[in-house]
């Protein structure tokens, strides 16, 4: 179907908190440049996979290849061993994450928020590094506040920064996780619309958790529904949305379209 | 009558002494206050062991045990020390210990947001700690220093009892002197009330200063 | 300087007798710490505004001098207004005042964590002031703040040594004395520091007995 | 610091080279005396300075101490020598190497006035059982009192002078006990009718003081004594005592050897 | 139209919280035996007036007479002065009040809780209060939990015990703020069945604060729409609930009907 080579491939991932098993044998895929939304009930472990893409949590077990390399691996002696902290660093630098609440360093003013980062990992100097911050603050439409504290922002201001601010190492991956859902409502659209730029003018591949149902059905290439820790269904987004074939998805829907959502 | 002036200026000779104690205490305190709150914090057994075993153990013997050891007991295994040196280390390592439960509850009190956004960011954990966690946390602690700061200008009062001319001992000086007990006592207090109100009131300041722009984003 | 274990057995019993006049101090001070800090609270929280605004900056003066220059002024210049004091009731006087206005804080935290809905039913209930002071707030705030205040006790007994100045024979004075007497400091000092540690330790196992049993009262 | 035994000049001729010697005070007038500038007089420094002058060592710097953290202070190397009104005593001569007699004294008891108690020794103050004694902590006043038979609870440490003064003026203690010559300056500046002096105290001793030196530094108290024999012949020695109301003649008619021997 | 006098009589009060001018200008009376039912958009006024009625805030203007007597004032030489802590403490008798969040005393059993006030302010005897309590905890169905502690029960049985609490002291006026708001939708209908049981069972004036439209509906003679700290609109229930004639009220109305309240 595809002519690459996936780009992210998970492989029987499982993941327990104490008794409580989150993800069980969870496998994916996702292509180069493609605009995955992940959708689901609340608890069904959406967050999780996101977060262990981004090595916020290990896996109990199974396989994640990152860009044809282990993500939670490396071999050594021909073996495959646990990853240490220096492989870790090294495949981190392929994926970027924008959270739920934003997590801007309140200390930093925006432009020092989105060039610490370029500085500190890429040994980037501080001019050039200003330079390209400048260059992701316009695109967010946030370049006038430069200068600003993040405490002086609205959340949708903020959310804006921390787009940037993931944009500036340039990964090949990004994921957004529900980051609309903490914003007043007439704060969403301004952050929509950068995604909407985002997924127009580069081509890095974009994971995206959300409960705007409308949104992820324009934007993404695929959909994924998770519940309980699996996918239950996946396809596109029309098929999805109009004619879903499980009946966890179809109460999902309904149940949504009545508290007033697009869809 | 008495020579009130003259006797005034040794009790500032001691002034001078307690501040001097009290600065290079400040400061080895907050040394020692890093060094242990952080080794409580650390990935491996044996920094944290060694640094809940320093903090357990100077907050658990009286300064005044710590101070008398330093002074007469060190010498004996062939560690001399000045009286002023004794003081600022027995002074230092005390409410260093203290000061480092206040770095490692101000690190904790860092949301764990915060270190996940540096993970996102690729940052090191040095890195993170150290352009992220501590500028964050050094504001949480500033209060708590301030009082630990005054604690310490309080204590150096005890180092009197090893001879160092402070403002307590040259008071004891002038009073054996003049035969006046009241005069140089109540003026040692004031003068200790000052410095306290000079240390809070620093403090304060400059929490105000870096505090700018934090303003209701803090936990 | 060797370690000597005979010496060690024939100061033993000198040093317990300090110790007796040690703890002893340090409850009669904790008893007294414990009602003054209640007076001060109160005090504070009082309509009258003289009354709160003068006992504020006593409490804040005597938190920020140091404790052993009270103890001199209490023992050797209240006597020029007639108020003569034994050792031990000066020294627990000073004790229990000084750390009477850290206890001050702890209460009115615990006071402040009364929800205000308390007040509001105690008042619904037509109780009288007083009645909804001892009745409901001071039975609420108390239990949750025993662990702060057992460990500004704890302190408090780690400052004794201080009374040494004002001819208090505790342990530390005892220790010094028997130094005095042989000539040899490392024995006594070196003890009465592992006395302090052990008490702490035990007093660690206590205090986490006591969040556990009075930390958080359920609602 | 110097090796413990191995008896040489090198003691002296590193105070030569450095400059100074560095010597433990009492904070107890006649013996020392603190100027208001800060100056340090009073007769045991002044002898002191003295010899050490004539010995090539230019000055003296001296350090108040507690009486009792005199010796170990000595023996932890924090001064070279002693001079402070800390009288020979068998127990101290095993402890510190003495020079020869410097100040002489004998006790003598502040009482309030008309003597209440009628204490003539300290014998009645341990037969009354109800009297209370201050003495300095480590003091030759201290020893005195509980050899004499005074319960060691009847025999307060007092920290120095001025309190002993204000505990007797207090009614805290019924005697306080220095030699004569120290009392005498505390009732001078107290001017208090209401007290009176008892010296000297029947019983006990004319004590004398020597320059205490720590054990091993022998070469240097030899050529400390060689000088003090010296001013003493040539009547310096009681041009610089006497003003203070120190006898000279008491210091000459005794030895070392005497005092050390001495029961 | 009523044949007696209204017990309670409130007239022209203010009241302003900073710049903020809560109720302005509020006149109202009750009749004995009356049950009112006050609603209205939040932040209208509603807890406040109860508020004032309990004397837990003070009034700015205007005045109150509860049973004939003034409740903020009281005449000293012929003069209305206001009210000191004894006149308050008296008319507080008069008036008991259960509140949203209980508030009952976590340190005291159920029955102390009860008996406690009956005890220290009418100086009643134990056996007596102990008596009188467990009719009412009887009345409310907690009878059986007298000795239990206030964390263990539910919020339901909370809510009980609060109003056998404001019973014990035998109040003429009842003020209850939403009592039931703070419930899990399960324990509503045994609070409720309480007030019912009340509304039959004793003759006290009763001043209701709901969300409850349907009880409120049920159970009250006459309902306050309250709106902007005023009186927009005042009824039976049929009237107010079938036919408002003000459009806020309308409004109201519609919009509670909305999120699925049955009236
Ligand atoms: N650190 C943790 N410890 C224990 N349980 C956790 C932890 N993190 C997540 N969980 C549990 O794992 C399950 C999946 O959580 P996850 O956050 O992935 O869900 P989600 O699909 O993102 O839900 P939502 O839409 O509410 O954000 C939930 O039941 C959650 O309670
Ligand atoms: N202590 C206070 N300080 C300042 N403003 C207050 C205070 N108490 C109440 N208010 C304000 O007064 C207004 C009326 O409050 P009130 O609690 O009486 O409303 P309500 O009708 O009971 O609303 P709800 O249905 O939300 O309980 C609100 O705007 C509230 O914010
Ligand atoms: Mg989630
Ligand atoms: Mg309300």
């Amino acid at each position: 179907m595809h002519l690459s080579a996936p780009i992210i491939k998970v492989d029987a991932i499982s993941k327990s908190f104490g008794a409580f098993k989150v993800l069980d044998g969870l496998s994916m895929q996702v292509m180069p440049r493609e605009k995955l939304a992940l959708i689901g009930p609340s608890g069904s472990g959406k967050t999780t996979i996101l977060r262990i893409l981004m090595t916020l949590e290990r896996i109990d077990g199974g396989y994640i290849q990152i860009d044809g390399e282990q993500l939670y691996h490396m071999e050594r002696n021909g073996q495959l061993v646990p990853a240490d902290e220096r492989h870790l660093a090294r495949m981190r630098q392929k994926i970027g994450m924008v959270f739920q609440l934003f997590n801007l360093f309140p200390h930093k003013s925006v432009i020092d928020n989105v060039t610490l980062a370029p500085m500190l990992t890429k040994g980037m100097p501080r001019p050039a590094a200003e330079k390209r911050a400048m260059e992701l603050l316009d695109m967010v439409g946030m370049a006038d506040k430069a200068k600003a504290m993040p405490a002086q922002l609205s959340g949708g201001q903020k959310q804006r920064v921390a787009i940037a601010r993931a944009l500036a190492l340039q990964p090949k991956i990004m994921l957004f996780d529900e980051v609309t859902s903490a914003l007043d409502p007439e704060l969403v659209e301004e952050v929509l619309n950068v995604l909407w730029r985002l997924c127009a003018e580069t081509d890095m591949t974009m994971l995206l958790v959300t409960h705007e149902m409308g949104f992820a059905h324009d934007f993404a290439d695929r959909v994924l529904f998770f519940d309980r820790g699996k996918i239950v269904e996946e396809g596109k987004p029309d098929e999805i949305f109009r004619h879903p074939k499980q009946e966890r998805t179809q109460g999902f829907l309904k149940k949504i379209i009545a508290a007033g959502h697009r869809v | 009558m008495t020579q009130w002036s003259g006797y005034l200026g040794l009790i500032l000779q001691g002034a001078l002494v307690t501040i001097e104690l009290t600065l290079m205490g400040s400061v080895l305190a907050l040394i020692m206050a890093f060094l242990a709150g952080m080794g409580r914090l650390s990935r491996f057994f044996v920094l944290r062991a060694l640094a809940t075993a320093y903090i357990e153990f100077f907050r658990g013997t009286s300064i005044f045990v710590q101070l008398f050891f330093a002074y007469f007991v060190l010498p004996l295994i062939g560690l001399e020390l000045t009286p002023l040196q004794a003081g600022v280390l027995a002074l230092g390592l005390n409410v260093g210990a203290y000061a480092a439960e206040v770095v490692r509850g101000a690190v904790q009190s860092i949301g764990r947001e915060q270190h996940e956004a540096c993970i996102a960011l690729n940052l090191g954990r040095w890195q993170g700690l150290r352009h992220v966690i501590l500028p964050q946390a050094f504001l949480v602690m500033l209060p708590t220093f301030g009082n630990n700061a005054i604690e310490l200008l309080k204590a150096t009062s005890v180092v009197s009892l090893i001879s160092l001319a402070d403002l307590t001992f040259q008071a004891q000086v002038v009073r054996a002197q003049t035969g006046n007990t009241m005069v140089p006592f109540a003026t040692i207090l004031v003068i200790y009330f000052v410095l306290a109100l000079l240390i809070s009131w620093g403090v304060r300041s400059l929490e105000r200063r870096m505090a700018r722009g934090l303003d209701g984003v803090r936990v | 300087m060797e370690w000597d274990w005979n010496f060690v057995w024939q100061i033993m019993p000198t040093l317990i007798q300090g110790v007796k006049i040690t703890i002893l101090a340090t409850l009669l001070g904790s008893v007294l710490a414990a009602v003054v800090g209640l007076g001060i609270a109160l005090a504070r929280r009082s309509p009258n505004k003289a009354l709160s605004r003068i006992v504020g900056w006593a409490a804040e003066f005597i938190r920020g001098t140091p404790l052993l220059v009270q103890l001199y002024f209490i023992f050797y210049v209240l006597p020029d207004i007639g108020i003569l004091l034994p050792p031990l009731v000066a020294g627990v006087i000073g004790l229990g005042l000084h750390y009477g206005t850290y206890t001050a804080e702890v209460y009115r935290a615990g006071i402040d964590n009364v929800p205000r809905g308390q007040w509001e039913a105690a008042k619904a209930c037509n109780l009288s002031a007083r009645q909804t002071w001892t009745h409901i707030i001071i039975p609420q705030a108390i239990p949750p703040m025993i662990p702060a205040l057992a460990n500004y006790f704890i302190a408090m007994f780690k400052e004794t040594p201080l009374l040494s100045a004002i001819t208090v024979l505790e342990l530390m004075n005892q220790a010094k004395s028997v130094a005095n007497t042989y000539y040899r400091y490392i024995e006594p000092i070196t003890l009465v520091g592992a006395f302090f540690l052990a008490i702490s330790l035990c007093s660690v196992v206590l205090l986490r007995w006591l969040e556990r049993r009075y930390g958080k009262i359920e609602r | 610091a110097s090796i413990p035994g191995s008896a040489d000049d090198s003691k002296l001729e590193q105070l030569k080279g450095q400059g100074f010697a560095r010597v433990a005070i009492a904070n107890e007038p006649p013996y020392t005396a603190v100027a208001a500038d800060g100056k340090v007089s009073g007769a045991a420094p002044d002898v002191a300075r003295e010899i050490f002058k004539r010995l090539g060592v230019a000055d003296i710097v001296a350090s108040i101490s507690e009486y009792g953290a005199m010796i170990p202070g000595l023996q932890a190397g924090r001064f070279d020598v002693v001079t402070a009104g800390l009288f020979m005593k068998p127990e101290r001569c095993a402890a510190v190497a003495y020079s020869e007699p410097v100040l002489c004294d004998a006790e003598a008891m502040l009482v309030k006035k008309g003597n209440p108690k009628g204490f003539k020794s300290y014998e009645d103050v341990a037969k009354d059982t109800s009297a209370t004694i201050g003495a300095p902590g480590g003091g030759t006043e201290e020893k005195l009192a509980l050899n004499a038979g005074v319960p060691r609870e009847r025999v307060i440490v007092v920290p120095d002078g001025q309190s002993g003064l204000k505990m007797v003026q207090d009614g805290r203690i019924d005697a306080y006990s220095l030699p004569v010559l120290s009392i005498n300056d505390l009732m001078k500046k107290a001017n208090d009718p209401n007290l009176e002096v008892i010296a000297p105290v029947q019983g006990a001793p004319v004590y004398c003081d020597g320059a205490a030196f720590k054990k091993g530094d022998e070469a240097l108290r030899d050529a400390f004594d060689v000088e003090l024999v010296k001013m003493k012949k040539s009547g310096e020695f009681a041009k610089i005592i006497e003003p203070y109301g120190f006898s000279a003649a008491a210091a000459m008619s005794t030895t070392r050897d005497k005092l050390c021997a001495a029961k």
